[in-house]
């Protein structure tokens, strides 16, 4: 592979070299069952408990209210799924919001189709929750509340301790998705009346597979995962040792690293929105200017799509998303995009651009001068911009 | 994702343009739906089409659709260019993605309105020629 | 860790070292999201595809119809919920063995806390499901038969074929947990018509955290999983690419090497048997004696407890376990030892010793003295051994 | 999951086998459970415990259990042993897993069994001593 540029770290991370040495020794050296009782099981199962309370304790947590799953993707459905199950005897309504991520969207139709009914909470031109519509919103059998911690396209942070404060005064349980948020900003669920909580190791340098749901002590939710007593009777299967002790690896380091990586690569954020904005006419920056995840841009270009910018990009070494990863590639235009008021015409030429650490301002540099050729090539193509320039079209943004 | 031939239509797109006294014009899809295409035609008295550009709205295999339909018609006469289907661009690409199929007949009728505008134009009637639609596909998406 | 004789291969193995080696590149160098558009994603991308291929050949399957999943127990457990949901309407009775893993049968107690109706279908002294008796349980609401392929505590194989031929003629869906025999005995779907099949990749000297499900083509089941389009539609979650290139790899390996693994290990097995059975007094060989796994060898032994015993092999460096991995320390004796009759006070003293093929037969003379010497000890503390010896008990076995 | 003192009870048990001439015996607990105990005492005529051993089929939490308590009530009166719980012999232990907390009631019972057949042989009515029972404990096992 050639040098490249990797600015698609919502969709997944270059795993820290910590963690990758760390998880080594646990694939053939400690490798024992965490559940079995010889001592070399039990080496595995102080691996898991350390783990645990590095990450119990980055989010104000207890140990046992963490449990590892396979996935952030799993950590949704489970609380989802399960709660709703659990609390159906007292009602069947559900809030959500309209920008949730598949994993929770897609969780939402599937108990629809179980007979539960959800409400979709629209958010402003920001990307914003609006909370006077949650509020009304809220029934008497309204069990439970799912709001994002932070939008995987847009980056916007919602208001969670409003949300939560909301759920807690009508003594309604409140799940948020903090996949995006999680290692890369504050979250704490005490200080913020979380119930439970989704987050997943790959989006924040630790190994794909492995993600956590918090579960506030006292919520009675039941097992996604029925089989083996592992997690606490919660979440059968072998534990996956090596990837929490990845994982683990990874969430102390961000927690140590948060408030400097985070000013840092807010700062470079905030050079590539401004030199965008600058140079490329007819764009627009989706999301909250300043209340945003300090490693996420998105911008859509009037008058070309996307994939084409992608793919172009990609040639020039540029690793960027348009939408989710998971959509990339597919036909429909962002949900999230479409709820913030865009048309679907300019939904569809948007990027993604989310940062690390490890970018640099110079490669920031040259990745705006890409964009700007290619958008600038791409214009030249597009027949949206022809009856634009023959003053037949408009430009959307 | 996509073959060779695709990436090389795309990065190096043939006959991309807009003509400057075209005979006719053919523009399908919809910038809802994320694809629009243009087709430009130069034809001559003796219905050869002597020249043929695009400009398209799209994803990679748009684009390479485009550019191979503008190749496979160019130098045919209007009938012959009517036999230039979704699957003639397709082979000629070594195939799409799945989920890109669409594109190709995008570009099929791209063409074919492209034709028929220069029909109408030229009050012709081409035998098999109909109307074009709105050029909106849906398409199966899911595999199971 | 001082040097181990590590017989519990059935709870989890040491993993292959060509996996390993294979796996690293895709943790911080191939590290792209599968999913996505660059090239970067297209490396891992690629690199699933190879895995599935690989399995998929060694099951005699298409690609296609390989589901890549969490761990083993995601499998059953989607196999099972998923296949109820979609054959509702067609019926809610299922049909099981007695002596599944937890990861069936907890599965099954919920999906009758859902309203549908089980049989439990019972198997002989030797652990072989009664097959006069499946045919009975079949009714015309019947959706699903649902036998493991190996047992994972007596390693008792199944007769698949037949079970399979009922279902068939019923026109039941056929789900195998094929957990502990997929990589070890040939396992091949269409030869023994399986609708769905479920493996776990750390039983097979793969990583732990990735299984996959089986899904013939044209079975209607959904996903478990909802979110991202991953899996073709069927399993959300950003795709655990290192995870699942190990498992290809250990599965290419199992399936190169099984003919001669399996050989070895079964001699190995047949030995310890032999010993165990000449030497120590009040056994009983657990299980089929030759329709079983090469690897698994399970004994009870009169007037003992498990737990100590375990205990003290593991001072002696020796990794066995009792029953299956997840309810050693649990209270509960064994419930597929009491489904083959076993009476509760032998069934606490149970040891399963799994083989590897890295194991050797002086390793093994190391353990049956080591066993004689604990079981001896062991007696000699039982109140239970001093009344049979004052001819007031009964040795059960 | 155990305790150093857990494991020294019982990798070396402390007063482990059968008295020849017992004073009283009391067994507790059943193999269906997975737990035995019995305990033989070897009481002076001044009521004090001047010999206590066990045999016990269990896990190793029971069998570190029944070492333990055997020392605890060594040199004891009657009286003193039967202030001898289950929280002394966890403690004495350095704690036991919740799993297994249960083997030090059962313990404590087993003590308790011993004394009541000491009482039974010798006549005798000892404050607070109840006539054992079966000694089946069911316990909470799953945390949530
Ligand atoms: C027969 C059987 N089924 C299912 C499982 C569950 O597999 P996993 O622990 O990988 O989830 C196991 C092993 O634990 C097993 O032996
Ligand atoms: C907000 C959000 N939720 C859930 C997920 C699902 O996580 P995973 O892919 O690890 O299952 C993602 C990422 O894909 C995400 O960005």
């Amino acid at each position: 592979m050639d040098k490249v540029i990797y600015l698609d770290n919502a969709a997944t991370t270059r795993m820290l070299p910590e963690a990758v040495e760390g998880m080594i020794p646990y694939f053939a050296e400690y490798y024992g069952n965490a559940s079995s009782i010889y001592r070399l099981g039990q080496e595995s199962r102080k691996a898991v408990s350390r783990a645990r309370e590095i990450i119990a304790e980055s989010i104000h947590a207890d140990a046992s209210e963490i449990y590892f799953t396979g996935s952030g993707s799993e950590a949704d459905n489970w609380a989802l799924i399960e709660a709703a199950r659990s609390y159906a005897s007292k009602g069947k309504h559900i809030i959500t919001s309209a920008i949730e991520h598949h994993a929770v969207l897609h969780t939402c139709r599937h108990l629809e189709k179980m007979g539960f009914e959800i409400t979709y909470v629209d958010v402003d031109e920001e990307g914003i929750l609006k909370l006077e519509d949650l509020r009304k919103a809220v029934r008497p059998d309204t069990i439970l509340i799912s709001v994002m911690f932070a939008n995987n396209e847009i980056g916007t942070l919602q208001p969670i301790k409003e949300i939560a404060a909301i759920a807690k005064e009508n003594d309604i349980l409140f799940h948020t998705d903090a996949v995006q948020a999680y290692g890369h900003v504050p979250v704490y669920v005490d200080e913020l009346s979380i119930d439970m909580l989704s987050a997943s190791s790959h989006k924040l340098k630790g190994p794909k597979g492995v993600g956590f749901l918090y579960i506030r002590k006292g919520v009675n939710i039941r097992a996604f995962i029925h089989g083996g007593g592992q997690e606490r009777n919660r979440r059968a299967g072998t534990e996956n040792v090596p990837g929490i002790v990845g994982f683990g690896i990874a969430a102390s380091q961000a927690a140590a690293c948060m408030d400097q990586e985070a000013g840092y690569v807010a700062s470079l954020r905030d050079y590539l929105i401004e030199r965008i904005e600058k140079e490329i006419p007819y764009c627009r920056l989706n999301g909250h200017r300043t209340r945003r995840l300090p490693g996420n841009i998105n911008f859509s270009f009037s008058f070309i799509e996307g994939e084409s910018l992608l793919i172009m990009l990609d040639q020039k070494g540029i690793c960027a998303s348009s939408g989710s990863a998971c959509t990339s590639g597919a036909l429909d235009p962002s949900h999230v995009l479409l709820a913030t008021g865009l048309p679907h015409e300019t939904a569809h030429g948007s990027l993604r651009l989310t940062l690390s650490g490890e970018n640099t301002r110079e490669e920031l540099d040259y990745v705006v001068d890409s964009i700007k050729e290619i958008v600038g090539r791409l214009r030249q193509m597009s027949p949206l911009y022809e009856d634009f320039a023959k003053g037949k079209g408009k430009a959307y943004v | 994702m996509y073959s060779e031939k695709v990436m090389d239509h795309f990065t190096n797109p043939r006959n991309m343009g807009e003509l400057e006294n075209p005979s006719s014009v053919g523009t399908v899809g919809n910038a809802r739906c994320g694809d629009i295409m243009r087709i430009y035609l130069d034809v001559d008295e003796n219905r050869v089409i002597r020249q043929c550009t695009f400009k398209t709205f799209g994803c990679g295999a748009a684009v390479a659709a485009s550019s191979m339909a503008t190749e496979l018609v160019k130098g045919k006469t209007v009938e012959e260019a009517l036999l230039v289907t979704n699957k003639t661009v397709m082979e000629a690409l070594d195939g799409l993605p799945p989920v890109k199929v669409h594109c190709s007949l995008l570009a099929e009728e791209a063409i074919h309105a492209a034709l028929w505008d220069y029909a109408q134009k030229n009050n012709l009637k081409i035998d098999g020629l109909q109307k074009p639609g709105n050029g909106i596909h849906e398409d199966g998406g899911e595999e199971y």
